[in-house]
């Protein structure tokens, strides 16, 4: 087997050196009753060309997003990432190095974490960030059960504006249910955020704001932040699409304690919904109830500048059944793909990539908000709005499919609820003048 | 896996340097940070003009710069290539982190997780257009079920740890709905590793520790008394197979069926299946759930941190309450069970946005087929005989902490140290110089001064030779009393040994910006 | 480019190290050949079990062992990995070669050339099955010719001396053609690059060469001198422009009519025709052949010594005998001229299989599209500041070899070094020590001890900068007397000076197994 | 522009160090009539997006061979590349290296190539290789040269066999031509090479034969050999498809004094024709006559192995006019890819491809010799064979292609001579069952 060193004769020998008669002799504190006699019921080894094969069979079975007009966003973003991302996280010392946790020999890993933390602080505009969590949902439902913990567990109930994806709220839900978190939440619905004001109350320990919001939705977070703040609950601000970002005030500057959201519009390809990466930023003062490892600068015995995982007492190999958060694993590889991409589009190519965003969602959404039956549900947008339809999303959707559109998602599909013709649509600088009015088409004809 | 918080002040090293201007030496590359090597309104992308419509962004456009630093393609490449290459990497050399399973990336895994079918599909386009993807789903969870004797599979976890919340979950979700809410007490060996506890905690549980025996595996008579002490408020058992020292719970079976008795619920902590795939199923030593780390197991590269991806197989007793989604096999091909309602209607709910880590399932696939049953099995068996060679070889210069073979990693402590004034942190350091990544080190906390070594399959008999007679040497050099030497090290990795002890006293969390910018001189 | 011939035989290294056990040191892992790693019979691959057919290959079977080594694809995989780490390359640092333009490598092209219509299509697949691999080629030749005001290009030639070989054979065709086989003699520069005078005479022509002025550009009256010798037998000059001075012949115009006057051609060296691409263009200069070496100026990776491509632009005297294959355009699309019959009967043949090197007309195209007309004018010009920021910084310590700005490149000779017992080769070494590659040696030989400087555009100023601070730091230490320092150079490079007299004496140009294998010890 | 850290602030600086007033200072010695004003006209700069759009759309204009049952060889062979190959000569280290001329810092490529000659001898059963031609075509008409040269040019005729490759004898024509040496050359035809003996006398320099030839024979090079050293001539053999000469007699068993061939079979793709890397191998005597790089083993300062180039009194940068070749710039990143494949495969594995490799020719050939209007050509073979059809090869390939089948290369194609039927056919490891038998049903066809 290709992938195996050792030759019989090496394993004969090292038996030997072991000092035992047989490999099964390993093998004798497995239980009688478990021990299994020849081969598990599955294909034997195949060549490279054979398992190449099945894959490729399958991966033609999916459409790719690129070879076709695309429209989804909700969540994961098709972005032009260079090949100089690609190149670089698929490097050896990359790709094959563990958490670096000996520093002498990670340098490379380290300040390439150091140097994405400080890009997703002056992203968000906060003070810190960590070095990754599995994903933005992940990170907001980490956010919630931090902003309890920094209220000394007193105060347990947090409120969710109605605007939260749904896929972030239910994971959010789902590891408060177990932590006697009070979550307040109130349906997927549009045009609804400012009014999470009205349910902050001295019991709240955080609000939970997405912005731009799931239908794309650009939130006002300051009033929110005022009310938060005076009730001494956090306002945690959610994004979706890192991009965004480039293009509105930071969530710090509106007053954000705790700014969570998913990084892999940046760097990270769809990948069908995964790996992915959590941003998680927070105030300085808030730095030792974070969740996730953190790296810091430091010097050497020779007084050189390095960097090393640091504040581990919050973690779980250190405080165990104290530590802020099980995670141990994280986004690694996701984190240096989000920091190359970054570094190579710096402040100007940022902007201009927003730019070109907003404008593709712009000329989309004055394409199809002049077909009949078609309402435009959003006063504000960056690259992804909603649409009201005269029918169910899902079935327009289908239908848009047969035609060879990839034409976003309806609402219902990531609720669970009724289908009630809400249609979430996303453009960005990946799509080209042809695809929109190709949209435009397809979409006439479905509803005509 | 890492040191049990030794924050290191360490001794400046005196090392004979001939000093070079622009601080690298040959093909070492002196390298700042990006912010530091910035020219502002640089990039490293061209993009069109915008034509300029009007904004949709309503009040709520930024205005002044984010503070990004600018840097061409060329710099970029550079400044990352060079980074890189200040790693320790498993394509270099022997990474003998024990617990984590640094084996073999191949290549071809790479090459089909970027296949445009997988890596270039939204997780939300209509379910027809992604039927291959599903079928990946499927499949995998077919193999996984398959080497565990397990009835279901969670695939969404992302990770291990993520995976162990799958599982205490699904515990609860079962314990909920039997109405058998007091059971809220989970037991834990203290050997577990940090991620158990931290997870039974996160699920609302409380953690109860049961001791190790002289051999290293749960005491049985500790155990036993835990369960006589009450059993009504047991809500399960944590345990890794094998364990964190190593070995291999002899008393397994005996151990879910006393915990299945006391009404609880068996969690195995899978991160070292790699010692049982193709050998040993899960499924036959009564357990209930238990992660993979896809990421250890199944070798998709663990890339300087993550990701990972933690599929949890799931007993009869708890599948009815696996997360959503997960891809059912219809009629017309692959669909997705996304919400609780219908036939998930007990499903504890979703853990993440989409549907798990797609990216690993094709890698980790793809490097199962590729072994395919036989393949997989001699893997496992090479594992554990390069971890019984390296014991073996090493037993009359160190002290293995248990004995008796063990399985995929063999466990040391620092009893061979007594006196030397060198540590096990020395030890690693040293380690370095002679062109190794240490092994796992003061973990598991069952023993003193923990050395954890894991070969994996990975290694050659050449390798390993090489290997062993660098420990041979650093042990004999420790106990001929050049404690110096251990002390110095790393004299020839790109740092020195760093101050853990200042980095979390003063954190540095970021660059920042100058306070004041004088005219830098050149 | 390189040392003329100094092979060197070094002195030993005193240098204060630490030995370890294993041969390796931090993160530089000592790397034995394949052959002693190997175990025999295994391999890094799987395939299928063959069936067991009849052979069919007559008498001829090959029988016993080849005696390749065996290893598995992890070993492989480190075995290389480990070896390229030895390495200095451009994605390191500066890489100053001059004449060889070692620039940025976009990873878009790599991305580009490995699309499949273009990676995976063979070369005489039907012709309407491979349209867009011709289109490429049409389209390159349109660039080409555009930028060098040409009418014709001919894009087989593998490298630079390829493509001198394909100008060289088009004079001697047209020449022969019009009966004038008597032309025999080439003018060339004594600057000239090894390959000119090479490439004439495996055309069958003489070299006849032609000193420089002090000015580093040909000496007219020298080249006048050379004409009224009589010109009957004047074949043509091959003449490099920027010259490998890095200057631009000024006089160039007035040379080319001269030769032409002469009954001869002008063969134009492009090698260096990144200094002019986007500002001057050779057929605006009278030139009627000149190679472009897309490795160089369109950035081709290097590859450690290739491959390259020298596409061949022809004037209207030459174009009748460009080689085949072709591409035309067609009223149905594209297609190949192949043959020497019909439109192409007066070509010179055939100088390859196939149609040159798709994989470097893929990225080199990929690369002008991506500058477009504004960034190839726009890295001409910085490729040319480069040069003359580096000269300009250094003119003070180090010598210039000639007066006033340059183009490219920046050339320096050893008179700074006069009795520092320093040598243009032991400056070299110490640079390697500094992080940067050593720059062009010994080339020109125009000059004593030459030292050519060629940043290109792709350098930052800050990078530039360091690289002076280490030149100008070398210089002033070679000058205050510390020719130690220098001798004793490279210290830091993964291996010290080695013994190029004892190679070339007795040569070991391939590994043979030991005479006797008495079991190696440990 | 992306590729450029020039800033205009930087170029201003540097002009003022340099102390000229503008750029166009610095191109004053540019005759007037000369200068460009403007830019020239050609599109400007575009986006990677864009680029790459451009050339996607040109890739899908070609049939990729692994999108069809595909049967082209005649000199570029598919095989299967394990994935590892591609990965390692995309490492930077590797790839954007030059030549190794400072070899304290170029030990990865230098025992890299090391290890490649060691390989090339291996196969071919010669004592040493060097390190590279562009190509086997290249490397066939160096070694003719090479082989007047050690005849000390008073013998020039060089004898090549009829089942030579046509664009081999080509490019060895051509670059004979202008050297006078006269070459013996008389058709391209089936089952002659072993008359050539009848041409080889006193003034013969070398007879070029090669194995498998271009219609897939295997031809018996001993008594060629034999007769060619009565006449104090070299055989030259020459092969086209690497993965052969695992399979058959080695050149060198065989009496060859030089051989060379196309390495591209292992380790490099198709990539419609090039690059490719040529082989170049011969006995130890010849080695100083040789062409091209060699790599040596030598030491360090320290008494440390090392490697280093050596021989350069043969190469142009050296000898100038005295050289024993033009060349410079080789294959450098082919022959990395040819090691590693080969390391990869090693003896066990290459054997096993080759058998593989055999046994779908022999049930191609099996499949398609049933087939009326069809006659074998062959009587031996490896993984290419000819056919001969009863009308003219080029439009039955054409109408195969039509049928999605890309069935081979005529022999009219690679002679430009009249087309009489023959058809050279290839299949190797990568054709699977419903590909041979796609053949024979679409053959049947179209001869039917
Ligand atoms: C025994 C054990 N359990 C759990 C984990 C956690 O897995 P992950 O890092 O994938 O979350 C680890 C990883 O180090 C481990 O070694
Ligand atoms: C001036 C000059 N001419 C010709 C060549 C030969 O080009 P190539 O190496 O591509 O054959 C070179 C390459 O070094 C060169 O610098």
């Amino acid at each position: 087997m290709r992938y195996l060193p050792l030759s019989d004769q090496d394993r004969a020998e090292m038996l030997e050196k072991v000092g035992v008669p047989h490999i099964d002799a390993l093998f004798e504190d497995v239980p009688k009753s478990a021990r299994l006699d020849g081969l598990i019921d599955l294909p034997n080894h195949q060549s490279e060309a054979q398992v190449e094969r099945y894959f490729a069979g399958l991966s033609a079975k999916s459409t790719a997003a690129g070879s076709v007009p695309f429209f989804c966003g909700a969540g994961a973003y098709r972005h032009h990432i260079p090949a100089t991302v690609d190149h670089l996280i698929q490097r050896s010392e990359f790709l094959t190095a563990y958490t670096p946790y000996q520093p002498e020999i990670s340098q490379g890993t380290l300040q390439a974490l150091f140097e994405f933390q400080t890009q997703v602080a002056l992203l968000t505009g906060m003070d810190v960030a960590n070095a990754s969590m599995y994903d933005g949902s992940t990170a907001c439902a980490e956010a919630v059960v931090m902003a309890v913990r920094v209220a000394r567990g007193k105060k347990r109930k947090a409120v969710l504006a109605p605007g939260l994806h749904p896929h972030y709220a239910a994971a959010t839900q789902t590891l408060a249910s177990t932590l006697d978190i009070n979550v307040n939440e109130r349906g997927c619905r549009p045009n609804r955020d400012a009014h999470v004001i009205d349910h902050i109350d001295d019991d709240t320990a955080c609000v939970v704001v997405q912005s731009p919001n799931v239908f794309g939705e650009i939130v006002d977070l300051a009033p929110i932040a005022e009310k938060a703040h005076a009730h001494k609950a956090l306002l945690i601000a959610v994004f979706t699409e890192p991009v965004a970002l480039a293009a509105i005030k930071s969530p710090g500057e509106q007053g954000a304690d705790i700014v969570v959201g998913e990084g892999q519009g940046i760097g990270v390809g769809l990948n069908f919904g995964g790996p992915h990466v959590g941003l998680f930023a927070c105030r300085q003062k808030l730095v030792r109830q974070m969740p996730g490892r953190v790296c810091g600068e430091t010097v050497d015995a020779n007084g050189e500048r390095g960097f090393v995982l640091t504040l581990s007492t919050r973690e779980q190999h250190i405080r165990r059944e104290k530590a802020t958060s099980n995670i141990c694993t994280n986004s690694g590889l996701c984190c240096l793909a989000f920091t190359v991409h970054m570094t190579l589009l710096g402040d100007a190519g940022l902007k201009r990539m927003a730019a070109l965003n907003h404008e593709n969602a712009c000329a989309l959404a004055d394409e199809l908000a002049g077909i009949n039956g078609v309402e435009l549900v959003n006063e504000t947008f960056f690259n992804e709005f909603t649409i009201k339809l005269d029918r169910p999303a899902v079935e327009v959707v289908d239908a848009l499919a047969d035609k060879g559109v990839i034409g976003g998602v309806p609402l219902a599909r990531l609720t669970g609820g009724e289908d009630d013709g809400y249609l979430l649509i996303c453009a960005t600088e990946t799509n080209i003048e042809s695809d929109i009015t190709a949209y435009g088409k397809a979409l006439k004809e479905v509803l005509s | 896996m890492k040191t049990t918080g030794r924050p290191t002040a360490p001794q400046a090293v005196t090392a004979n340097v001939v000093e070079t201007k622009s601080g690298s030496k040959g093909l070492d590359q002196a390298t700042k940070l990006i912010f530091e090597t910035s020219t502002p309104q640089n990039t490293g992308v061209d993009l069109p003009t915008p034509k300029g419509t009007t904004s949709r962004l309503g009040s709520h456009a930024r205005t002044g710069e984010i503070g990004l630093p600018g840097l061409s393609e060329p710099e970029t490449m550079r400044h990352y290539v060079r980074l890189s290459q200040q790693n320790y990497a498993i394509d270099l050399g022997v990474y003998p982190l024990g617990s984590c399973t640094m084996k073999h990336n191949p290549r071809l895994n790479e090459k089909i997780a970027r296949m445009p079918g997988f890596a270039d599909v939204h997780p939300l386009q209509p379910v027809q257009t992604k039927q291959g993807a599903l079928e990946v789903m499927y499949d995998l969870s077919h193999w996984l079920m398959t080497l565990c004797n397990m009835p279901a599979v969670a695939l969404t976890p992302k990770a291990g740890a993520h995976g162990e919340l799958c599982g205490m979950m699904a515990i609860r979700g079962r314990l909920d709905s039997d109405g058998q809410t007091q059971r809220r007490r989970v037991l834990v060996p203290e050997s577990a590793h940090g991620t158990n506890p931290a997870t039974a905690v996160q699920c609302g549980f409380s953690v109860d520790e049961i001791p190790a025996n002289d051999k290293g595996r749960v005491d049985m008579d500790a155990f036993r008394a835990k369960l006589s002490e009450g059993t009504e408020d047991i809500a399960g058992i944590m345990l890794t197979n094998p364990n964190t020292c190593g070995l291999f719970e002899n008393d397994i079976i005996e151990i879910a069926d006393l915990i299945h008795k006391a009404g609880g619920y068996f969690y195995c902590d899978g991160a070292n299946f790699n010692a049982l795939v193709g050998r040993v199923r899960p499924g036959d030593l009564g357990v209930d759930a238990m992660h993979i780390n896809l990421h250890k197991t199944f070798s998709t590269p663990h890339g300087g941190g993550g990701p990972g991806s933690g599929p949890t197989v799931l007993s009869d007793a708890l599948m009815a309450h696996a997360p959503v989604p997960y891809v059912v096999k219809t009629d017309v091909g692959f669909d997705l069970v996304e919400h609780v309602v219908g036939e998930a209607a007990e499903s504890f709910g979703r853990m993440c946005a989409f549907h798990g880590n797609m990216g690993m399932y094709t890698r980790a696939l793809s490097y199962m087929m590729s072994h395919g049953a036989d393949g997989l099995k001699q893997a496992t068996e090479d594992a554990v005989l390069n971890a019984n060679y390296v014991q073996a070889s090493l037993s009359d210069v160190m002290t293995p902490a248990f004995e008796g073979t063990c399985m995929h990693e063999a466990l040391f402590d620092d009893r061979f140290l007594k006196d030397t004034e060198v540590e096990t942190l020395d030890f690693a350091k040293a380690m370095i110089d002679e062109g190794y990544h240490p092994m796992t080190m003061y973990f598991p906390l069952v023993v003193h001064g923990a050395m954890l070594i894991e070969p994996t399959e990975s290694e050659s008999k050449q390798e390993l030779d090489r290997f062993i007679g660098s420990m041979r040497h650093l042990a004999e050099k420790a106990k001929a009393g050049d404690a110096d030497h251990f002390k110095a090290a790393p004299i020839y990795a790109p740092k020195s040994r760093l101050d853990e002890t200042q980095a979390a006293r003063k954190p540095i969390l970021r660059w920042t910006p100058p306070e004041s910018l004088p005219e830098a001189a050149e």
